[in-house]
């Protein structure tokens, strides 16, 4: 017997619904075997997590809540991961946002309170833009690997951050953090634990969208992820578009810093590297980089997380979630082959085909 | 919103919240706390049931673990790091029937209280024996982050070692971790190489004092007993905290309904802190030198911060008779005579 | 040539062999048969399946089903590594060398018996004792990418005689060389088949089919549709139409030559390659005029493409000027060479010509989207999209499902059609079409140079560039000829010969003709 | 102290903590060159932490350890290389994946394996013997290069694995397939190579590597178990090998520079050195340096055709009859 992947004449629509569900199916046995492992009761802690992630309006509030920033660097990531750019660095774009209306809030102090926060949230986008433009420049010009300055660059802002709460912005009585921005220019919340950041995110969806799949330079985008070298002898500039694209990016990223800022921690504080940035990376691919779908992602994201409480109050380790959100990946990863290629079992005589 | 019936009604046991910033595994800051904690449930036994979350990241992701605890039952709330605070105040406005409990922070509402240790006090304690022990005077220590509690903890270990040898210098090398084995390791080597042959610092690993040991050099513990727990006698002493002498009477506080609000910075009177048994390596007579500055403290007779203090450019910074405010204490960011490096 | 006994027990038999790709049937039920000295002649348009069958014989494919018979044992071929075994090797259409590795290391890679530690010396003293005895001259420590595509070749030769096959299987050698180079490899296959190997031999040249081949065998769509021997054959146009199945006539409607104003002006061009090296453009200079076809001869690889992509503002130039439509346009974007009015139709469609994963109606209007026409205001109007496209694959009469379609999944002729009409739609003045007809069948290379002539008679100034010299002097007007990135001559087609060119193309002056 | 001194013990440290960096760093060549990515450096190398710790405090024996730690770090390779060869994910987020997936389970299973007295296990329990360096008698004694011949067995090994590792990729018959899969895997199997086969192996060696690389950390630099450990050392390593242009032979340079500029700024900060410049910028200097050193490579080679770029293969999924 021999086993063989063929590719699909067309890429299967059933499966691309079916591949997401059946490999949910094996990461809830994978996991299953690990909580016996750990004399937990599978059945009972799954239905914990989903309570502790939807299980009452503050729960869902508080997923919801989560799931803004997460959205918003899956769709900084998203946007580089279509001109194939790894850009690895949206958690420093986050953060280098968070510097940026942090330092409007501190000391732009000639201005109108009310103007705090919209001037603010532009320095703040301009920051994370700055940051990611970086490496977008390099790249473009001298074709410096991505890979590599962004990961670096996470690493520089994160220590710079650092200097700043913990000296140079330090608030006057604070160990580790800036003043709080004035109450006046903080992001207010519309529901519960959620806050006005859920309209940006969304508006900002629909703007991708309309951007990604109706414009001009969405086609570009297109062509140029799909077929460099093609979009190139159309008159496409490669270079120009990398830059742009990456501008774009960590400007995003950086409005996730900014809204999460502006409407949760109010300062620039340890805990600013949150780890938004990689999360985004997991979240753009499962939603094939479409914005819409990259809602759903992030929540399922966000519940992941939240719901993990769970398995403390339940006297599971800490580490359990972790290893559950890897559980939830692998065999996701593993399927998504079948949308395009099917299975086919070469048995001696008969042949089967999955 | 969040209104619950009373706390500890007679037989349901009073559900205690524990909040660590790491999971107690890692020996130091966040153990001594679950150390306090296993105290805590000792000392209760069934009257109190306690749920631990370990890792929990300070953002707002704290916010939504108290609400959870709350939601489970919890009537006390215990965290314990600094970036914890914004939260809880938030979560505490919304809770008035729920007590809080912040560990290292200055906020505070009617329901929520804070409460810390003057750890200094051990660590001028601590610098005493290390400058009693090292041939050189060249003492270094490994700092955490520069926040003022670090500071703090640095100056007191300096003025405690040019107590006894007054041309003993401090030599600080930053880190930037409060957990990170190998960069502490690391800076506790460049020390080392420079010939400090005492280290103290200020982080959860027990690196820093592992590499001095390696190296025949001898080491100041932190947190916990290192000594105790490496097993070797080049580990002169620990400065550690003691949790559960504020955990058990907040909690029984809980228990009676008399809590109060407070902002608590308790020192050797109350035994918030505590020096680790002292190495045999340190002579006796110098020991009963030590217990006797103890003692002083204690009485409240004497603190670190009293009288005169330079700082290390020169500068007057103290006049001579003068005791330094809680205030200023809680704000330093200099670094006081004999000690080499910068704070920023 | 020498004979060979049918009597003989047969060296490979493939039987029935059955072979699909998602949405074609490459091989459906093909048998082939090959004696000791035999070769074979295996024939059929593009995409008939030829390749494929070979790559099941070498282990690279595995066929559906069938079976294949080597030395009458019935053989299981999982990969290459046992058809070596079996003393089977292939020249693979496209070069299969590692492009950073020597020409020591590509031809003793992957060998089993090697000790851990290759002795170098000796391998190379037997590499070149081997190149001696065949005249295939070659540096064993020259790196691959270094080399013309005429000493690429040559390293493939090597390998298979390096490794001792005796049964050769190859797949279009002389496809991508001079005239020169070829006949040169044909006295090198001369050679090894004298030495009683058997080959299948695959080419799309007539000429070489009856000089070399004992037997001929034709595919069509995958079908085998005749096996007869190469003697009976008695004309070359019966050859062509087995292979397509219809009668082919060659002819076109062209205008008289009547050139307007210079359009396309190339002044002492020069090309430096990035690390430094031999220019790969070096003092090219000429013009095109209006309703004029310049064409554009050579091999492969001697700097035909570097020109267009340098007229194209693909590539920066070093030195010299180029002049669009009166312009200098020297080193400017491919954008602003666009709006000039240049369409472009490129060598490698797959690669540059279309993006694979986008529809149809998307390719095709790749140029126009950014125009009035076709988008307000950076929004493209995507109902005025869809009609242009369906005008489009109307007027071109593009096979296609529809156009919402992947490229990808168009056949061959049918994606250049794709690019010829976006590019010939979106034409201001200037084409520059490089190898059009490249892999198309006949009908479909009719219908590109019927489109390109055209253009011609509209008044356009047309730049083809094309191995093909048949195709040059049927269609251009006047031909230019590039060697090692020099024009070495320009000449009327209409005075042209296929001998004058080729010497050119292989370097030869024509002083010393 | 003087100078020589001070560059000698700078030597010394960067060496101990460039160890571990190193043997990550030459795995994830190996893995590089055949075309693979993997991003889960970080989870394979804590892992291998935890595994060898858990192994020597369990046995007390440090080359069972070893080894325990090279067959897990195998182990979650093998799970990458299934995801990335045999099913063909996309090996960025494969990678990542596995990075989550290592640090979940060895922080979980660090919190359940080793004694029971204890809540919290094996964390911050220290080891009773681990690799101690080993002096050379008479060459640890010359100033500067003595550091190299007074280091812990693991490191003396390297002296052996690094060129041994250049001339395997460039002088035998299996270096040669190594290159050839990753640069034109096409061609690697029209010449009989499996290429899956070849991959699966060296994703599986780069595995190994990188347990080791942990397990370097957890038997002799810091021999103990802590929870994350690694502290983003397996994301140094992603950097470090694009640093050395996927040489092993530049491997070494990566990680004393960017071991060495650790080093130095401790030292700097231990010498009382003047200091204008804030801690946390002596803290991410090591990351600014590599970023402009790589950039400025970049630029410099770009001249030079080819000799900084990557196997033209890197992060794609091959199979023979994908047109
Ligand atoms: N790997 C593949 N995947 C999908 N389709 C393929 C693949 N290889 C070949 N085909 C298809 O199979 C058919 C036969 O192709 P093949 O390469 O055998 O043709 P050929 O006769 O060698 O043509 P040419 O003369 O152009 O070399 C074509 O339709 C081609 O598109
Ligand atoms: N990679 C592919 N995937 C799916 N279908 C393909 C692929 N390649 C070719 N086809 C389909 O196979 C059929 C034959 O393709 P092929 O390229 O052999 O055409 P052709 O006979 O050369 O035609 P043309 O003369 O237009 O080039 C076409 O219908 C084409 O749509
Ligand atoms: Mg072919
Ligand atoms: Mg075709």
């Amino acid at each position: 017997m021999r086993f063989s992947l063929e590719k699909r004449d067309n890429r299967s629509k059933k499966m691309t619904i079916l591949v997401p569900i059946v490999s949910l199916l094996v990461s809830f046995i994978l996991g299953a075997i690990v909580l016996s492992i750990s004399n937990a009761n599978p059945a009972r802690t799954y239905v914990a997590m989903l309570k502790g992630a939807f299980g009452s309006q503050t729960k869902i509030q508080y997923t919801i809540a989560k799931s803004i920033p997460l959205l918003l660097c899956g769709l900084a990531v998203g946007i580089a991961f279509r001109l194939k750019f790894w850009n690895i660095g949206a958690e420093g774009q986050y953060i280098s946002g968070v510097i940026g209306i942090t330092w409007v809030m501190q000391f732009w102090t000639f201005l109108p309170t009310y103007l705090l926060l919209p001037v603010g949230m532009v320095v703040g986008i301009l920051f994370g833009a700055m940051w990611g433009g970086i490496p977008g420049v390099l790249k473009a010009q001298w074709s410096v690997d991505e890979t590599l300055t962004t990961l670096m660059m996470n690493y520089i802002i994160i220590g710079y951050a650092e200097y700043l709460y913990i000296n140079a912005w330090k608030a006057p009585r604070g160990n580790m953090g800036t003043v709080l921005y004035p109450e006046a220019a903080w992001l207010p919340r519309i529901w519960g634990r959620v806050h006005a950041g859920v309209y940006f995110a969304l508006i900002l969806v629909v703007i991708l969208w309309f951007v990604l799949y109706k414009t001009r330079w969405g086609f570009e985008l297109n062509m140029i992820g799909k077929n460099q070298r093609a979009a190139r002898c159309q008159g496409v500039s490669i270079k120009r578009n990398i830059i742009l694209a990456m501008l774009v990016s960590g400007g995003i990223a950086g409005l996730a810093g900014v809204i999460d800022s502006a409407a949760v921690t109010h300062q620039l504080t340890k805990g600013v590297n949150s780890g938004y940035g990689f999360t985004g990376i997991i979240i753009a691919w499962m939603s094939g980089l479409n914005p819409f779908v990259s809602i759903l992602v992030a929540v399922i994201m966000a519940a992941l997380e939240t719901g993990s409480d769970a398995l403390q109050i339940m006297k599971l380790p800490s580490a359990m979630g972790e290893v559950m959100q890897g559980l939830i990946l692998i065999p996701l990863l593993a399927g998504s082959i079948f949308a395009e290629y099917r299975l086919v079992i070469h048995a001696k005589h008969k042949e089967a085909v999955v | 919103q969040g209104t619950k019936e009373a706390a500890g009604s007679a037989d349901a046991p009073l559900k205690v919240g524990v909040i660590y910033i790491s999971p107690p595994g890692d020996m130091g800051y966040s153990y001594m706390h679950d150390q306090g904690t296993i105290a805590m449930e000792k000392h209760f036994g069934d009257k109190v049931q306690v749920i631990r979350m370990e890792g929990i990241p300070e953002n707002e992701s704290s916010e939504r673990v108290m609400e959870n605890l709350i939601d489970e039952g919890c009537k006390v709330i215990f965290a314990n790091s600094y970036n914890y605070q914004q939260y809880m105040l938030n979560v505490a406005k919304r809770y008035p029937n729920v007590y809080f409990e912040h560990c290292s922070g200055y906020l505070a509402n009617d329901n929520m209280s804070n409460y810390f240790g003057r750890m200094y006090q051990m660590r001028y304690l601590s610098g005493m024996i290390a400058a009693k022990m090292s041939p050189s005077g060249k003492l270094g220590y490994v700092g955490a982050y520069n926040t003022p509690e670090v500071v703090r903890g640095i100056n007191a270990f300096a003025l405690g070692a040019r107590a006894i040898n007054p041309k003993a210098t401090v030599t600080v090398v930053w880190t930037n971790t409060w957990f990170d084995p190998s960069l502490e390791r690391q800076g506790a080597i460049a020390l080392l190489d420079q010939g400090c042959d005492v280290i103290a610092q200020h982080q959860d690993t027990t690196e820093p004092a592992k590499a001095a040991i390696e190296r025949g050099k001898y080491a100041i513990g932190y947190n916990a007993d290192f000594r105790g727990m490496i097993g070797d006698d080049r580990i002169l002493v620990s400065p550690m905290w003691n949790w559960g002498n504020y955990m058990i009477p907040a909690v029984q506080s809980v228990l009676d309904g008399t809590w109060k609000s407070q902002s608590y910075w308790g020192g050797l009177e109350d035994e918030m802190i505590h020096l680790s048994p002292i190495s045999p390596l340190v002579p006796a007579d110098f020991v009963k030198q030590v217990e006797a500055k103890q003692t002083e403290i204690h009485d409240g007779k004497w603190d670190v911060f009293w009288g005169a203090l330079k700082d290390n450019t020169g500068a007057v910074r103290q006049n001579a008779g003068q005791k330094m405010s809680d205030e200023a204490m809680l704000t330093m960011d200099w670094f006081v005579e004999g000690v080499v490096g910068r704070v920023n | 040539m020498s004979e060979f006994n049918t009597d003989e027990t047969p060296v490979v038999r493939m039987v029935n062999i059955t072979k699909h790709f998602p949405g074609v049937l490459a091989n459906d039920q093909v048998s082939l048969t090959l004696h000791k000295g035999e070769v074979l002649a295996l024939l059929g348009e593009n995409g008939a399946g030829k390749s494929t069958l070979m790559n099941m014989l070498v282990g690279l494919y595995r066929p559906d089903s069938g079976e294949i018979y080597v030395k009458e044992n019935l053989v299981e071929i999982n990969s290459p590594q046992d058809s070596m075994a079996l003393g089977i090797g292939m020249i693979h259409q496209e070069f299969m060398l590692v492009g950073n590795m020597s020409v020591a290391e590509n031809i003793i890679l992957g060998m089993k018996d090697l000790p851990f530690i290759p002795p170098m010396a000796e391998i190379k003293a037997k590499i070149t004792e081997l190149s001696k005895r065949y005249g295939l001259q070659v540096y064993p420590d020259k790196i691959i990418q270094d080399l013309s595509v005429g000493e690429q070749q040559r390293v493939e030769i090597l390998k298979l005689l390096y490794r001792g096959a005796d049964i050769l299987i190859l797949d279009e050698p002389t496809a991508v060389l001079t005239p020169g180079e070829s006949r040169d490899l044909n006295e090198i296959l001369k050679k090894m088949l004298a030495e009683g190997k058997s080959a299948i031999f695959i080419t799309h040249k007539m000429d070489e089919v009856m000089e070399f081949s004992h037997t001929v065998q034709v595919l069509r769509r995958g079908k085998c549709v005749s096996t007869c021997p190469t003697k009976s054959i008695k004309r070359v146009q019966d050859l062509a139409n087995m292979m397509v199945g219809r009668d082919i006539l060659f002819s076109l409607d062209r205008g008289p030559y009547k050139p307007g104003d210079v359009m396309v002006e190339a002044k002492n061009v020069v090309v430096l390659p990035v690390g430094g090296g031999k220019p790969v453009l070096d003092h090219v200079s000429f013009s095109i005029r209006g309703g004029e076809i310049f064409g554009i001869a050579g091999v492969a690889g001697n700097g035909q493409q570097q020109l267009t992509e340098a007229i194209t503002g693909l590539l920066r130039v070093n030195e010299g000027s180029i002049y669009l439509n009166g312009k200098d346009m020297t080193n400017k974007t491919p954008l602003q060479v666009i709006k000039s009015g240049v369409s472009h139709i490129p060598a490698d469609r797959g690669r540059m010509g279309v993006v694979g994963d986008m529809s149809v109606g998307d390719n095709l209007s790749m140029k126009k989207y950014r125009t009035d026409e076709l988008s307000s205001h950076s929004v493209i109007k995507r109902n005025w999209v869809r009609k242009f496209a369906d005008h489009l694959i109307e007027v071109f009469t593009i096979k296609t499902p529809n156009q919402d379609t992947s490229v990808k999944f168009l056949s061959g002729g049918n994606i250049q059609k794709t690019i010829l009409a976006r590019e010939i739609d979106s034409c201001g003045g200037i084409l520059i079409a490089v190898y059009p007809s490249r892999g198309l069948d006949v009908g479909a290379t009719e219908a590109v140079r019927q489109n390109i002539i055209k253009q011609r008679d509209k008044g356009n100034a047309v730049l083809l560039v094309s191995e093909e010299l048949e195709e040059l002097l049927m269609v251009a007007d006047r031909i230019a000829v590039m060697f090692e990135g020099r024009i070495m001559d320009i000449v009327n087609a209409a005075d042209a010969t296929t001998e004058e060119l080729g010497m050119l193309m292989a370097g030869v002056d024509r002083r010393d003709i | 102290m003087n100078f020589l001194d001070f560059f000698t013990r700078l030597l010394a440290a960067t060496l101990a903590m460039g160890t571990s960096l190193t043997y990550a760093t030459l795995g994830e060549v190996y893995t590089e060159k055949t075309g693979i990515l993997n991003l889960g450096m970080e989870g394979t190398m804590l892992m291998g932490a935890l595994a060898g710790f858990a192994t020597a405090y369990n046995t007390g024996n440090l080359y069972i350890a070893l080894v325990v730690a090279m067959v897990v770090g195998a182990m979650l390779s093998l799970i990458h290389a299934f995801l990335c060869i045999t099913m063909r994910a996309n090996q960025v987020v494969a990678g990542l994946a596995i990075t989550m997936f290592g640090t979940g389970l060895a922080n979980f299973l660090g919190q359940r394996l080793g004694p029971a007295t204890n809540n919290f296990n094996l964390t911050g329990m220290n080891l009773a013997s681990k690799f101690d360096n080993i002096a050379i008698p008479g060459l640890s004694q010359i100033p500067i290069i003595g550091a190299l011949f007074d280091v812990s067995i693991l490191t003396y090994a390297l002296y052996f694995l690094l060129p041994f590792a250049w001339f395997f990729l460039y002088k035998t018959k299996h270096g040669m397939v190594v290159r050839a899969v990753g640069e034109n895997p096409r061609t690697a199997a029209a010449m009989g190579i499996s290429v899956s086969k070849i991959r699966y192996l060296y994703t599986t060696i780069g595995g190994m590597f990188a347990g080791l690389g942990g397990a370097c950390l957890s038997l002799s630099f810091i021999p103990s178990w802590n929870e994350g450990m690694t502290g983003g050392k397996g994301w140094i390593v992603i950097a470090l090998v694009i640093f050395s242009a996927w040489n092993p032979g530049r491997v070494v340079i990566g990680t004393l520079v960017f071991g060495g500029i650790t080093s130095l700024q401790f030292s700097l900060q231990a010498a009382g050195f003047k200091m204008v410049i804030p801690a946390q910028f002596l803290g991410f200097s090591p990351y600014l340096i590599t970023l402009l050193v790589l950039t400025a490579m970049t630029i410099i080679n770009q001249k030079k055709r080819g000799s900084f770029a990557s196997p033209t293969a890197l992060g794609t999924s091959f199979a023979i009859d994908d047109k």
